[in-house]
């Protein structure tokens, strides 16, 4: 097999795999990150051409610096009224998380999923898009649902998967689905969504509609062949679309040097196929929403798609089945550089002068008794412990829009065996 | 009224929806300006423009999810994977996305799209131009297969996938596309213009999905046939002189039991014919829905008559189809039995 | 000899080949470092080095890619695939590639690589961590499909695939890693050590592919199980009361026939369990075989138990599980008719 | 479905499809392609980052200059010998096609396709590898054999699924396949092999051999996730291979635009990906081996990928099943500017005094003399026409190892229906 016996003039050669910079019982090390100052980062017009904005990809657009001041071309120039709804957003998310991971480990459902650390990206995201433009998300990008205003024991029914479950309880919680709420159905299957929000984008430029379509993956989901294909797909017909890669630098128990980090940037892959590429510091509410609306107002131009790639850190597990500490070490979170979203905004709010410690506690709480409230009222539609959604019936719908003979059949089957279950 | 070949009836259904439906659109490789390396598309960008039919980069993964999405959106793609041997790669999108998305998302979206790949052997393409996969769509909850024999069957057809508020997958017989293809490979081949199912309606009109037909009567034996293997098993039956009943399923998923079973109980007796490999192909889910619902009149054991279970091979194509002697030893086999 | 559960005894069958055969590695999402998300890979980086046990990318396609590679270069790739669910996306180079290498290329390439995967539900995973693929895999020629059902197979069965010079696709059934699940789920579950087949040597023994094992002896009716199922067949021929022959086939291409006709023939009864979707599943194949070869012999038609032709629902997995109750109506029936 | 009615301050979107510059028809049209002078293009080190190549992406690297000089750092200075071998291979492969693509016309075989006009790629290329480096090549690589010296009469027993063939009648013709000469059995599914090349490349380091791989796709096929997962997994682990784009700006009826030729080059894939990238002339043999030997310096100093775009014209049609004149000019490859590959080096060769038409015509005849004695050593094995590769028992072999019992009984079957047809 091996043919280097007789061929000794030709060096070795090795393979190479990458390893992050610290495992379980190293001192966290994120020596490696390097992090321009706020501001420094030159804004394209959104006019521009796709390779202006290349030498900015393996650069970070930052708006808020240590202070919480908001500096540089890319500050959105929000006002109060709008941060505070950040804010809240974001909160809010937090503590929904919170509750719901305590839920799962009190056994009431059988799955967890939190984006703690990454609300920016989802809330400053939604508010910078349109109400009704269609967002392609994973699970992490629960935040959307917040900012739009979905009903938090809707939410909660669905994780339950319980009487109230809007998806009948068909679905893994966090998979949540609302056309209405411009919420595209979860996938199980990871990058799957990111081609299909380019197919949604072609068919509005197809009708002439003004609705554009925003995709999430995340960084180490880039690898499968569905990202491939939503680029060269949107950047060949300027799709109106927004294709959002979360580098929270973690699949699983993977870093992302197994994705590519090592070699470069995600941003960058947008050089690669030849569309506009932003890389942004997906913990900065402020660079969220400017670079957002920046490439909205690009695709609403019919000047095509822009891949943004947000850098950010997944703080916590990748879901309730993991414990991160066997493959990172503890609390690695905590020591991000680019620190914790919702305080960052804080800060800039109470620089502003337009928010304060009493106004903050007072808001958490609230936010608490109404993720409680909610809570209450959820549960008394179930849980997937005590009574998870059971309409066995209904097991056989939507398979297809009317049933067939052999699922009629399966179905009175089915009838059958509970029945003969409960004797 | 028109005489038309596959191709022509195929290419007709997609003007008379395009014409009718503006969310219609097609999709796929070499599909627009060229119309198809099997021209079925002809005169669709011509007529539509670019934004209703165009040409795809080379992924059939892409081509599939952005129908999807397209789909998801509202309107009705109709994508063409240039060879069913070349779907595998939108395997994926297929299986795990437009199956399960009206599911999954309890009716909150539905997917009206089809996806169209011409299919089989007979053309000397070789292992990777000759592959038969309907059986493993079959398997698949939530996807509806349909395969026409011959134009007008074809056309409805396909009008009906597109109308459809769920996937289709529209297998063609690429064998027949120019002519009905009975398997005596030696023989010149005769054109649709000669064939009564040539005669095509211009406008619109559907056969319905999930509906078989008999297009031979008999008593002898059920001959179970579907694509180019229905004008293989009329064609047998008639050389071998038996009083066969040639049903053409037309529609694999969902599967016209209620003809099936009436079939096999008037005859007793039931051979089903497939190109595709053997193990596991769809003759397999035939054969059992038909011994256990018509176990106790079946009076022999019921047969399957496949392509083998290799890759096509080029040069050995003949020894690979499954033609009318195949078909004959099967079927005096089933007789005696 | 020790007391191994499934994965443990999965885990020995990697050291004992990795140490054997310099040739053998293993890749796969987050099998290294972290040995795994089931654990299945544990402790093969640290002893052998990243170079023979690495993470890859999140492709299912690459990952499929990279093993053909390898195995074309002359090593014997173990790749995993997380969960069976997300075997699609490399449809098309096992199916395309994999499977023809050696046909195609007319032997001057065999391909020496295991595609690991666990599947089944019984987990509340959802309908993306409960699939049952294995019937696409059974119609394409040039795969072997391999499932164990007890912690000695596994060990055995993984060994011999490895050993192989054609690809193995080796589905692991999830529900029962840890414990003999025998689908009575409202009962404690028990843990492997109390089960005979938890006893497994420690160094290198196979079980041969394509080997059948008859792990219960019956005259009234002959049931065909694999993988989770096997333990639910057993169990409810208990509970029935059934004097039931149960075989696990271990190995479904090539199915040990032999045994399959031996026995159906014995009892004239025959009932096919799996959890994959019923439509075009491997009990289509079975059933087909068993009414093809045996049926002078046959009593009452072979009756297929399976999980719906519906996604595996959440909340509802045990309406979906094929568990001892849907078994049972099954086999009261089968043993009426 | 189109909310554009409701959402008037909103532009209408609009899909861009792009179109070629020529159709039939209009005048063959090439303004578009920029041509930088031979020689301007920089030389890094082997040995550079790869970063050092990603300013060389959007150019071309040239070395024959219009007088056919060898001009500039990419010169590899070869040797008369090694220059009228290439020279020799080129025309050979291109007399062989054209003898085999008359055999199809004339019904010998089923299928046959040319590689006219890209035949420095595979030659030059195979010059600059070692003699047992594999290659996995598309069906537009048949000169990787021609200059390995693979037997051209085995060439032709594929081709004509004969007697004689190597792969028992059971492939399409062209799709050959042979481990001794490095030349992996070619896939009718497009893209496959490139990752395959990958994962072989990664089995040698893995084994401390010294050979590397080289992998061949089409621009219209790097659209498929097979080239996403070849330039992933090539990158991450530094894999010692060669990934080579063959960008002949068709893909069947299909330009290169709508793989993303209008967005910007497919070398320029390689700063998305962070490797090392190359765009050379293909037309030009000197600069395919100088770009092929600066790769392969680079693979087995285990500085892991380079991809390179070979940048070439499709001068005839897709293959025997296409005719080209309905969906592009006539004849646009006659004016391709980068001119002929064989009339470019034997310029170079005459310009130093190595070469004369003399010589020129002595071996062109000599070379048709060998082709022509090769298609009759070849034709007495059989045609596909006349008799072709029929050993019934064959077709159930190398599906697996052995003949489980299911092909032994269909086997069976099959040699039983042969008889009963002979009846
Ligand atoms: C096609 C597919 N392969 C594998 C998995 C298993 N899986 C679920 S999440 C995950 C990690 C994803 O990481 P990333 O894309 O970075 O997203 P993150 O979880 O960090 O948000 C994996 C491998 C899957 N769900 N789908
Ligand atoms: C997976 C797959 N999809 C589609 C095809 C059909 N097909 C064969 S060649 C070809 C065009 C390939 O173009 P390119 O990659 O540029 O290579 P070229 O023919 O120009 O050398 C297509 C679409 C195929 N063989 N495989
Ligand atoms: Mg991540
Ligand atoms: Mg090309």
């Amino acid at each position: 097999m091996n043919k280097q016996a007789e061929r000794p003039n030709r060096p070795a050669l090795c393979l190479h795999v990458p390893e992050p910079s610290a495992r379980p019982g190293d001192a966290v090390d994120f020596s490696h990150v390097e992090i321009p100052a706020a501001g420094s980062v030159r804004r394209p017009d959104a006019g521009a051409a796709a390779a202006e904005t290349h030498a900015l990809v393996h650069s970070l657009v930052r708006v808020l610096d240590d202070e919480g001041k908001a500096v540089g071309p890319w500050d959105p120039k929000l006002d109060p009224e709008t941060l505070r709804r950040i804010l809240r957003d974001m909160m809010l998310v937090r503590v929904y998380d919170d509750r719901m991971y305590r839920a799962q480990r009190q056994g009431k459902t059988s799955f967890y999923m939190k984006c703690t650390g990454e609300e920016a990206i989802a809330i400053a995201g939604a508010h910078a898009l349109d109400r009704d433009d269609m967002c392609f998300p994973t699970y992490r990008q629960q935040g959307l649902l917040v900012a739009r205003d979905y009903p938090l024991v809707q939410m909660m029914c669905q994780v339950y998967s319980n009487r109230g479950d809007p998806l009948k309880g068909r679905q893994l919680p966090i998979m949540y689905a609302s056309n209405h709420y411009g919420f595209f159905t979860i996938s199980g299957n990871l990058a799957t969504q990111f081609p299909q929000a380019v197919g949604w984008a072609m068919a509005s430029a197809i009708r002439g509609d003004s609705r554009i379509a925003a995709g999430y993956i995340g960084d180490g989901s880039t690898a499968e062949g569905d990202f491939h294909a939503a680029c060269t797909f949107a950047g060949v017909y300027r799709a109106p679309v927004i294709l959002n890669v979360v580098n929270n630098q973690w699949a699983i128990s993977t870093f992302s040097g197994i994705a590519g980090a090592e070699l470069t940037t995600f941003a960058a892959r947008a050089v690669g196929y030849g569309i506009a590429g932003l890389r942004v510091d997906g913990n900065d509410a402020l660079a969220v929403y400017a670079a957002t609306r920046w490439a909205a107002d690009r695709a609403r131009a019919n000047l095509g798609p822009t891949l943004i790639e947000f850098f950010t850190y997944r703080v916590e597990g990748h879901s309730t089945s993991d414990d991160p500490s066997v493959y990172r070490p503890q609390n690695a979170g905590a020591e991000w550089p680019l620190g914790d979203p919702i305080a960052r905004l804080k800060q800039h709010l109470v620089g502003l002068g337009e928010w304060d410690d009493d106004r903050h506690k007072a808001l958490l709480d609230s936010l608490d008794a109404e993720v409680r409230a909610a809570q209450k009222e959820a549960e008394k539609l179930g849980t997937l412990q005590s009574d998870p959604y059971l309409d066995i019936a209904s097991m056989f719908e939507d398979v297809f829009e009317e049933l067939p003979w052999h699922l009629k059949e399966q179905q009175a089957q089915a009838l059958a065996e509970a029945k003969a279950k409960r004797r | 009224m028109s005489v038309m070949n596959m191709i022509q009836a195929l290419n007709s259904a997609h003007h008379v929806m395009m014409e009718r439906d503006p969310a219609c659109l097609v999709l796929g490789e070499d599909i627009g300006y060229f119309g198809g390396v099997f021209r079925v598309t002809e005169g669709l960008q011509k007529k539509f423009g670019k934004e209703r039919a165009f040409d795809s980069p080379i992924s059939e993964n892409g081509i599939v999810a952005i129908a999807i999405g397209m789909a998801a959106y509202g309107l009705r793609p109709v994508a063409e994977i240039q060879f069913a041997d070349y779907i595998y790669p939108g395997f994926d999108q297929i299986v795990s996305e437009a199956a399960k998305m009206r599911y999954r998302s309890a009716g909150e979206w539905h997917l009206p799209m089809v996806i169209r790949t011409p299919y089989g052997g007979g053309i000397f393409g070789g292992q990777t131009h000759s592959q038969s996969p309907e059986a493993l769509f079959t398997h698949i909850a939530g996807i509806k297969t349909v395969i026409p024999s011959n134009p007008y069957d074809a056309k409805g057809l396909l009008i009906a996938a597109i109308e459809d508020n769920d996937p289709v997958i529209f297998f063609e017989p690429k064998r027949i596309y120019n002519g009905p293809f009975d398997g005596f490979y030696e023989r010149p081949v005769t054109p649709w213009a000669k064939h009564p199912a040539a005669e095509v309606p211009d406008g619109h009109y559907t056969v319905p999905l999930g509906k078989a037909a008999v297009v031979r009567e008999g008593d002898a034996i059920t001959i179970l046939a579907y694509g180019t293997m229905v004008h293989v098993a009329l064609a047998t039956a008639v050389a071998e002189g038996v009083d066969a009943e040639v049903i053409d399923l037309r529609t694999l998923v969902p599967v016209d039991i209620e003809t099936i079973e009436e079939s096999v109980k008037k005859t007793g007796r039931c051979l089903i014919v497939h190109e595709a490999t053997r193990t596991s192909g769809f003759g397999a889910e035939l054969a059992a829905l038909v011994q256990e619902r018509c176990f106790y009149h079946l009076e022999a054991p019921v047969t399957r008559v496949t392509g083998w279970d290799t890759p096509y091979p080029h040069s050995m194509e003949w020894a690979y189809f499954p033609g009318p002697v195949r078909l004959g030893l099967a079927l005096r086999k089933a007789l005696e039995d």
